[in-house]
């Protein structure tokens, strides 16, 4: 049975998130068997919010859900879709559901997903968002109104990094652990110095971080990362290692280049955790941890 | 990996590749496209550039004990076209030269030994020269025409003398018949030396200048001795060019000296034009192609200012109608491969390798009939690269085309 | 004007375009010219090109020769020759005939312009260019190509008039060779040219394949790099061989070229036709008449000019311009002919006066009568910039007694030629330098701000105005001609341990050395001297062009010095071009040895204990790699800009990619910028030698002659004209002109465009995006009306 | 400086292609600069529509003018007697200009032939961007003189998001990221301590939400009589 | 039925490519009598509109012969001209009569029959498209 994940955080203990997507439509068979095979594997669930700006099921539905399967659901909330009505009213019916885990996020822009026509919102910027649910715990809002019962959360950020831009990433890392961020789950990570060097940043603060493990699926997949994604860079031996796979073993190639990473980083005790990304592939993810030792 | 070493070219070594300003090449690679020995399988590489600038680093040891000298066969047609003039045939004799004696590739040194001990390359000695000579004089007799031929030797006061060479004495002795048959048709004053009578000149082929000049004073001495009136230049490319070189050469350190010389070609022309022999073109049907003999030519040409292009082609036209011509031909022309010592000399499939371009150019031709002026040249196409290269055709001596073609009265 | 000076006419003998040109130089100054020609038109060379090189003046030739035949000033002998020619300077009398008379003349100055005929490769028996009809020179190839000739433009081969796959071009054909051609010269034009041929032919017909075989690519001039590498994009192929022998294919027209490549191995290659690349000779006809003159010859028997005075012949009153002095392309040619003029200028007074200007052919078209306005010529010149080319136009301006006054950034004059001990052919350059200085500090006309700057200009030509400012005070001068030659600036490496070891140097401090005490460097073992140091590479994709003839000057001098050390010049291409080739060869012959590098394989530097320098660099020929252990590195930088973007504002002249002044488009005005009475001389232009900057520096003023020897100028015609009521200050005609006239004064918030500036091009009328600006003559209106009524017609 | 730029033909045809007589007015400012409306344009979309309607088989009536500036009742006056020979008006001035127009002569339809598209200034000749929002509380001095609300794709202020790279925006990679922009500047400047703070919720109460908004200037304020 | 003679209006600058006119000529080559000449200073003269009123005023065609790249006198009026035209071809697509009834043509004079040669191949692709839509 799961555990407050505040507690696992503080415990001392080597924290594994995993992150759960929910279906674009109403069937949640897999859904569900993911959320089964995970939730004793894993300290966290980490539930994406219309994830890349792609209008799917609600991340608070399935946080719901989670919890009713004896799982420990943390909740996305990007900027994006909603202004600060909206989004505090959404931490308050989270936190009477249960939820008690939230991680705040800008959010994708509109542009680059399926509704591209839609108005998008970034009433709030992550920082903000951070800023009121920790006013929310305070019982206010942030007209500066009190509430008939507050709420307590434990509240998550995101930091990359291997930003290149990494003097004004670090402004806003900096400003999302003095507004209370208690641990962030990074952007995918190939590079250990490069984290290593992260690392050096946060040793000020008390929050943990957690490393974030894209598991990578084919040479191709780390091609498009490279030239795509913001932040992250798979190193050339780790593309030529996936590319020399044998033929349909490149998964099996990328989860022990996740697997190898993931105890990399326990044995060098490198980052308290990490934050496994194994889009739509989630169940790979106990065998992952297996091959880690963990 | 290896690493050129700069060296100072030690002071007598400046002096000896003085003449050569091997400096001045522009790496251009004229002469790689010009040169025969390019990309040769068996030279490890080198190319005739690569050896100018290894000795410009002062890597002088290193050419010196590659084959590469030796393979050259000195027909300059890289000097020919080079735009900074650089004289590499010297060039690589120099280098030969500098090899220690014992480590000269094959026979080519023992023949140098031979021919200053003995007169002739292979030792012949004088007993069975004679033999050989006599025979051949007995042959001659026994041909219709020809009857009453009687070989002039060691003859004072002779309009010309005539040198043998030792192939031909030990092996090919009626390869002399044709000469022989010209002078007799020309009633020609001539003679043929007793001693000393080695056309070809190792000498040459092994950068041995002062073997070479010592061969060249021989012919100048029983010229001198015997009161001959002209010395008709040995036949063989080498031997001509180094009797040549070594007559003007013992012209410059003594003014007095005079010595009248021509080649086979200028008396052969001259007999004819004097009409003193008769020629049958009708005889000769087939297409005939004049191969230019480097040492003949370009070289000639090069160093004493006029070639043997025009003399040999006027004496086939006198012979036959049926000529053709190559491509390159005249200054241009292709060496047979053989020149430099390379016939006698050990490398046999450089020395295939070496005849590639001519036997091209014979073929091309579409000549049935190679004329040619030079032994090495006669025996390279004839008894080499006829086979290596599939060539459908005829090698003949232009004087064996002439005495062929002589109409006896 | 100087009272006691002679006047006299001109004879210039020679019309091919150096001849023209300064002909109609002189004749705007006002002398009378005397163009004797030996054939029956002028133009020479040109008029049998297809196209000429970077940009194509065949267009404007003809007009040049018609301006030529119409100049009241200018009398045109054809089919002429000089028969004889006595007296002296200021006074020679000529006998000159034509078809059927003696014409006797009296000139005050000669001007041998005969130019150049092509080398005649018949000699070459490996070319068998007699031989095979395949085989064609670089001129008949022109000739094939001309639209006006007989295959009306379409390229095919003489044989049999089929349409070529496959082309070769063989450079160095009669230059670069004492064997077959007879000539140790570079021919210099060649590269460029057959470059040229190759890229027209394959524009023309993208399907034919174009090799071009050579030594070294010798595109050292202003934009020829740029050139080189668009025509190796487009499929033009340079191939790094010189050809040995051409064969014939048998059964075939063909030719076929085998050729030993960079790795000595041989190659064979098929081809329809082969160019022959050939080189420039003096003509022969003017190399006798030069003789005949007395006038002495160099080696290569041009015309010998005297040490840094490029013009002057060792005869007191004849000169000499173009090809005839050595082979030169089109832009030097004229640019010495315009010097030959200021030369004549400094010494003989005009017998004329200047020949007005002849109404273009825009006038001819427009659709309204144009009105023009006489403005009188400040008769002063303003020269910015101190240094060589700076010194010789104000100084021959001064002669000619026009007041000068020059503006110089630094604290003394002299320029980059501070920094230079000897010219390429060892001329001493300090000498030269200081009696120069010396001559202008003196004299009498010019006025010298040093430690000053421009920092106003107004005004068009013959009526600038400019404010000149220093730490202490500030001037306004009226000039009627502006001449920029501010020069350039050499960059610091960054690479090869430069400022690390204390004897890697570069090369301006190196030869400041040399003035100073040469011995630093006399006693070394063995030195090394890098070429292309920030050159032809990255950012900068140009050749600083004088390195090369810089490195083997110094590698001969300090080879004459000590002949024992052993000297590397690690290189590129060697760009020795022209007469350079013989230092090239003198330096080669000297034990100096030259080794090749790419771009991919460097050399490398490095320090070893107590700082003893090693260069590793592969050597070209042998495949492998060489270790230098040199005693000193001298590094050939990149000459750059010196940031000219103020003054360039200032005075509307374009900057190229490089930063360098742009020269007017109108193609035969090699140092004109592209504003009228404003003209450009020395480095500030691109990268040149000590010579070129003199000829460019006389030649500035020659071109200035032609405007302060008039009393007016006009101003008008056909020129663009704001509506101040329609413009909204949008700035669009300023950002569209390609003059730069156009300006929009915060104060008044329109556009005025400067009548005496404007070109009357008309982009700016039809970019205005209000309709604000006509240009008389061609408004939309006159334009639509004209349009209309052909349609209507 | 308002930034428009033209609709294609066929949409301002469909627009006008029921009238008969039509004219097209330009606005000698804004989109003059912006090369979008200006006489020149005008009488590109004259001739354009002109042929366009010809190949309908109509043969409308256009004339063109161009006045100084649409968005001043003075100078849209002058165009009073031209609009009454017409049926139908085309502007070719901002939004602002379009409704002037339509509020100045209530009896003609009036047409659009622009999209208004911002507020900005040309990068390069050719080239617009925008650069003011118009949000109504200018922090300015805030960014560096970098506005994060024009300038960021999601308008945040408290720093650059995930998907800023290479100095680019994660919209597209011609768009430069606002935030490492004013990040740049403050570094030159010297002040990033100013983006240090955390910055609350922006009020938006000054931006358009409250509706059409006005500035009233009391001091110059001047209630025409006629 | 007479084959259709396409009007064609060049606006030509009078450098390069009106010297090109005179190699024609000279070369005793004819310019199509359909093709009627503007001359201009520079292409960069060569408005927008100018083209658009061409063809609205009848013509089947137009296009506008400029110098070769590199060699515009006025550094770069011949490509300032050709995107332009590149505007007028969209135009005229977006209108329906056609865009490929205007063309710009860069030529040195040179390159002599180039511009009878464009004279023809205007015509004959003009020609093609038949006559212009509003001449109809």
């Amino acid at each position: 049975m799961s555990r407050p994940f505040k507690e696992v955080l503080t415990s001392g203990e080597f924290v594994v998130t995993s992150e759960i997507g929910p279906p674009k439509g109403t069937n949640i068979d897999k859904m569900l068997h993911h959320i089964e095979l995970l939730k004793d594997k894993v300290h966290g669930m980490n539930v994406t919010d219309n994830q890349s700006s792609v209008m799917r099921l609600s991340s608070l539905a399935v946080c719901h859900i989670i919890k009713d399967h004896g799982g420990e659901p943390i909740l996305q909330m990007t900027c994006r879709d909603r202004n600060r009505m909206a989004l505090q009213s959404d931490l308050l019916s989270a936190y009477v559901l249960g939820v008690r885990n939230v991680l705040c996020l800008t959010g994708d822009h509109i542009s680059l997903g399926d509704h591209k026509g839609a108005k998008q919102v970034f009433d709030l910027d992550s920082v903000q968002l951070i800023a009121a649910a920790k006013n929310l715990e305070q019982g206010q809002d942030l007209g500066g109104n009190k509430l008939d019962g507050s709420v307590e959360f434990c509240v998550g950020a995101t930091a990359t990094p291997e930003a290149d831009n990494m003097d004004s990433q670090l402004l806003k890392f900096r400003k999302k652990i003095k507004t209370g961020a208690e641990f962030f789950q990074t952007q995918a990570v190939y590079d250990m110095s490069m984290l290593k060097s992260f690392m050096e940043h946060t040793q000020q603060s008390n929050t943990k971080i957690l490393a974030g493990i894209l598991v990578l699926v084919s040479a191709g997949m780390a091609k498009y990362l490279n030239a795509n994604v913001a932040g992250v860079t798979v190193p050339q031996e780790l593309i030529d290692e996936i590319a020399g796979a044998e033929k349909g073993k490149a998964l099996q190639k990328g989860m022990e280049i996740a697997a190898r990473q993931i105890k990399q980083i326990k044995d060098e005790n490198i980052c308290p955790g990490v934050h496994i990304m194994a889009i739509g592939k989630e169940e790979i993810v106990p065998e992952i941890l297996e091959m880690a030792g963990i | 990996m290896e690493v050129i070493q700069l060296k100072p070219i030690t002071a007598e070594l400046k002096k000896v590749l003085k003449k050569v300003d091997l400096n001045a090449c522009l790496t251009c690679s004229t002469c790689v496209g010009g040169c025969i020995v390019t990309d040769c399988p068996q030279m490890d590489g080198l190319d005739i550039r690569k050896v100018l600038r290894m000795l410009a680093y002062g890597m002088v040891d290193e050419v010196v004990n590659s084959k590469f000298p030796w393979v050259c066969t000195g027909c300059g047609r890289c000097v020919h076209a080079c735009p900074m003039k650089i004289d590499i045939p010297y060039l690589m004799k120099v280098i030969k030269g500098l090899r220690d004696r014992d480590k000269v590739p094959g026979i080519l040194h023992k023949g140098v030994e031979k021919v200053l001990a003995t007169g002739n390359n292979m030792g012949i000695p004088e007993p069975v020269y004679f033999q050989v000579l006599e025979m051949v004089e007995e042959e001659m007799n026994e041909e219709e025409g020809f009857s009453g031929f009687k070989l002039p030797i060691d003859k004072n006061d002779a309009d010309v003398v005539f040198f043998p060479n030792s192939k031909e004495i030990a092996a090919d002795s009626d390869d002399m018949k044709w000469y022989w048959k010209i002078f007799y048709a020309a009633k020609a004053d001539w003679t043929i030396p007793k001693e000393n009578w080695e056309a070809v000149d190792w000498g040459l082929f092994t950068g041995n200048d002062e073997a070479s000049m010592t061969l060249a004073r021989r012919k100048i001495d029983f010229v001198k001795n015997r009161n001959i009136k002209r010395m008709i230049l040995p036949d063989c490319g080498g031997g001509s060019m180094g009797c040549r070189t070594g007559i003007e050469k013992w012209k410059a350190k003594d003014s007095s000296l005079s010595v009248d010389y021509l080649y086979i070609y200028e008396i052969i022309m001259e007999y004819i034009k004097e009409g003193r022999i008769k020629v049958d073109k009708s005889k000769n049907t087939k297409r005939h192609v004049w191969h230019d003999s480097c040492k003949h030519g370009r070289e000639v040409e090069r160093l004493f200012g006029k070639g043997m292009y025009d003399e040999p082609r006027w004496i086939l036209s006198q012979c036959t109608d049926n000529i053709v011509e190559m491509y390159p031909t005249g200054p241009n022309s292709f060496c047979c491969g053989a020149g430099g010592g390379m016939w006698p000399g050990p490398y046999k499939e450089e020395l295939a390798y070496n005849g590639a371009k001519k036997a091209e150019s014979i073929k091309n031709s579409g000549a049935e009939v190679v004329v040619t002026g030079c032994s090495n040249c006669r025996d390279q196409i004839m008894r080499n690269l006829k086979k290596k290269y599939n060539l459908d055709v005829e090698v003949k001596y232009i004087w064996q085309l002439v005495a062929e073609s002589l109409v006896l009265e | 004007m100087s009272n006691e000076k002679i006047v006299g006419s001109v004879m210039v003998v020679g019309g091919g375009i150096a001849g023209m040109q300064a002909a109609l130089d002189l004749a705007n100054a006002g002398y009378s010219v005397y163009l004797v020609e030996k054939s029956s038109s002028i133009g020479g060379m040109i008029p049998q090109l297809h196209r000429t090189y970077p940009i194509c003046i065949c267009c404007k030739i003809d007009s040049r020769g018609v301006e030529c035949l119409s100049n009241p000033n200018i009398k045109v002998l054809l089919d002429s020759e000089v028969i004889e020619v006595n007296g002296e300077s200021g006074n020679f009398q000529a006998v000159v005939r034509d078809k059927d008379r003696t014409i006797n003349l009296n000139a005050g100055a000669i001007v041998l312009s005969a130019g150049f005929e092509p080398f005649d490769p018949s000699g070459y028996d490996t070319y068998a260019y007699a031989q095979f009809p395949n085989i064609v020179t670089s001129v008949e190839l022109e000739a094939l190509q001309k639209p006006t000739g007989t295959n009306q433009g379409i390229l095919r081969r003489p044989s049999d008039n089929k349409e070529p796959e496959k082309i070769a071009w063989l450079q160095c054909v009669g230059s670069r060779d004492i064997n077959q051609g007879d000539t140790g010269a570079c021919s210099t034009v060649c590269c460029m040219y057959a470059l040229k041929e190759a890229l027209n032919i394959k524009d023309a017909r993208p399907r034919i394949e174009v090799s071009i075989f050579y030594m070294d690519l010798r595109a050292h001039g202003k934009g020829f790099e740029n050139y080189t590498n668009q025509a190796l994009a487009k499929g033009v192929r340079l191939i790094r061989s010189r050809v040995h022998t051409i064969d014939p294919v048998p059964g075939s027209d063909d030719l076929r070229i085998q050729y030993g490549d960079e790795h000595g191995h041989l190659q064979t290659e098929s081809y329809d036709m082969v160019v022959l690349s050939v080189g420039l000779k003096p003509a022969r006809d003017a190399v006798a008449l030069a003789e005949k003159l007395g006038v002495n010859l160099d080696t290569n028997h041009f015309v010998q000019t005297r040490p840094f005075e490029p013009t002057t012949t060792s005869v007191p009153g004849i000169f000499v311009c173009g090809a005839l002095n050595g082979p030169m392309d089109i832009s030097n040619a004229v640019t010495n002919a315009s010097a030959v003029v200021s030369q004549i200028g400094a010494y003989l007074g005009p017998t004329a006066s200047p020949s007005k200007a002849k109404p273009s052919e825009i006038l001819n078209i427009s659709a309204e009568p144009i009105n023009f306005m006489d403005v009188p010529v400040k008769k002063q010149a303003l020269v910015v910039g101190g240094g060589v080319a700076g010194m010789e136009s104000a100084l021959t301006l001064a002669k000619q007694g026009y007041p000068v006054t020059i503006v110089e950034k630094n604290n003394q004059l002299g320029g980059h030629a501070l920094f230079v001990s000897k010219t390429w052919q060892g001329y001493c350059v300090p000498d030269y330098l200081m009696r120069l200085i010396n001559e202008v500090s003196n004299h009498p006309k010019i006025e010298i701000h040093l430690e000053s700057e421009i920092v106003k200009n107004s005004g068009y030509v013959g009526n600038f105005k400019s404010a000149i400012r220093n730490s202490q005070s500030a001037i306004t001068v009226e000039h009627g001609v502006t001449i920029l030659a501010t020069g350039a600036e050499i960059t610091k490496p960054t690479e090869y341990l430069y400022g690390q070891n204390p004897n890697v140097w570069n090369w301006s401090d190196f030869d400041e050395q040399m003035i100073n005490d040469p011995g630093v460097f006399e006693q070394a073992k063995t030195a090394v001297f890098i070429q292309c140091v920030g050159s032809r590479e990255n950012e900068r994709q140009y050749c600083s062009k004088l390195c090369c003839s810089f490195a083997v000057r110094k590698a001969i001098d300090l080879k004459t010095k000590n002949p024992e050390m052993n000297i590397y010049v690690l290189y590129r291409e060697m760009r020795t071009y022209g007469d350079r080739e013989d230092i090239y060869k003198q330096a080669r012959l000297l034990g100096v040895m030259f080794i090749r590098y790419t771009l991919e394989n460097k050399p490398e530097v490095c320090e070893k204990d107590e700082g003893i320098l090693g260069v590793t660099i592969h050597d070209h020929v042998l495949d492998l790699p060489v270790i230098i252990e040199p005693d000193f590195i001298c590094l050939q930088s990149a000459i750059v800009s010196q940031g000219s973007e103020k003054l360039a504002k200032l005075f509307k002249v374009a900057l190229d990619k490089d930063g360098f002044f742009v020269e007017s488009p109108a193609k035969l005005k090699p140092i004109d910028a592209m504003t009228e009475g404003v003209f450009l001389a020395g480095m500030d232009l691109s990268p040149k030698s000590i010579e070129e900057s003199i000829a460019q520096g006389q030649a500035a003023a020659g071109r200035a002659m032609g405007i302060l020897s008039r009393s007016t100028i006009q101003v008008g015609g056909v020129v663009a004209k704001v509506d101040e009521e329609k413009c909204v200050g949008c700035l669009t005609c300023v950002r569209m002109c390609p003059f730069q006239v156009p300006i929009v004064d915060p104060n008044q918030r329109v556009a005025s465009i400067e009548p005496g500036l404007c070109r009357g091009c008309g982009i700016c009328v039809s970019e205005c995006p209000g309709k604000a600006i006509s240009v008389v003559g061609f408004s939309d209106q006159q334009l639509i009306a004209r349009t209309e009524s052909l349609l209507y017609s | 400086m308002i930034i428009a730029e033209q609709k294609p033909i066929q949409e301002i045809k469909a627009m006008i292609a029921s009238y008969q007589k039509i004219l097209v007015v330009g606005c000698g400012t804004c989109v003059t600069v912006c090369m979008a409306g200006g006489e020149k344009e005008v009488g590109i979309i004259a001739t354009s529509l002109r042929m366009a309607l010809r190949l309908d088989g109509k043969k409308p009536e256009i004339t063109e003018d161009c006045i100084q500036r649409q968005c001043e009742w003075e100078f849209v006056d002058a165009l009073k007697d031209r609009i009454s020979k017409v049926d139908a008006i085309l502007s070719s001035a901002c939004g602002v200009g379009v409704q002037a127009l339509a509020e100045r002569f209530p009896d003609k339809p009036v047409y659009p032939a622009l999209n208004t598209t911002f507020m900005g200034m040309p990068e390069k000749h050719g080239l617009w961007i925008e650069t003011c929002r118009g949000c109504g509380s200018c922090e300015l001095g805030r960014f560096g003189g970098i506005c994060p609300i024009a300038r960021c794709s999601k308008g945040l202020l408290n720093g650059p998001c995930g998907g800023s790279q290479d100095g680019k925006c994660e919209v597209s990679k011609e768009m430069d990221c606002g935030w490492q922009l004013i990040y740049g500047r403050l570094k030159t400047l010297n002040q990033l301590d100013q983006v240090e703070e955390i910055l609350p919720p922006k009020d938006w109460s000054t931006d358009r939400d409250k509706g059409q908004r006005r500035i009233l200037r009391e001091d110059v304020y001047y209630e025409q009589t006629v | 039925m007479a084959e259709f003679e396409p009007k064609l209006i060049a606006f030509c600058c009078i450098n390069c490519p009106s010297s090109s006119v005179t190699v024609c000529e000279s070369m005793g080559m004819s310019i199509p009598t359909n093709v009627e000449v503007v001359r201009v200073p520079c292409t960069g003269r060569v408005d927008i509109l100018h083209l658009l009123k061409a063809i609205e005023s009848g013509a089947d065609g137009v296009y506008v012969a400029g110098c070769s790249d590199g060699n515009c006198q006025f550094t770069d009026g011949n490509v300032k001209a050709n995107r332009r035209i590149e505007r007028v071809k969209k135009l005229l697509d977006e209108i329906g009569v056609g865009g490929q009834r205007v063309e710009m043509y860069r030529m040195s004079a040179a390159m002599g029959p180039r511009f009878a040669e464009v004279a023809r191949e205007m015509t004959e692709r003009v020609r093609g498209l038949g006559p212009s839509p509003l001449r109809r």
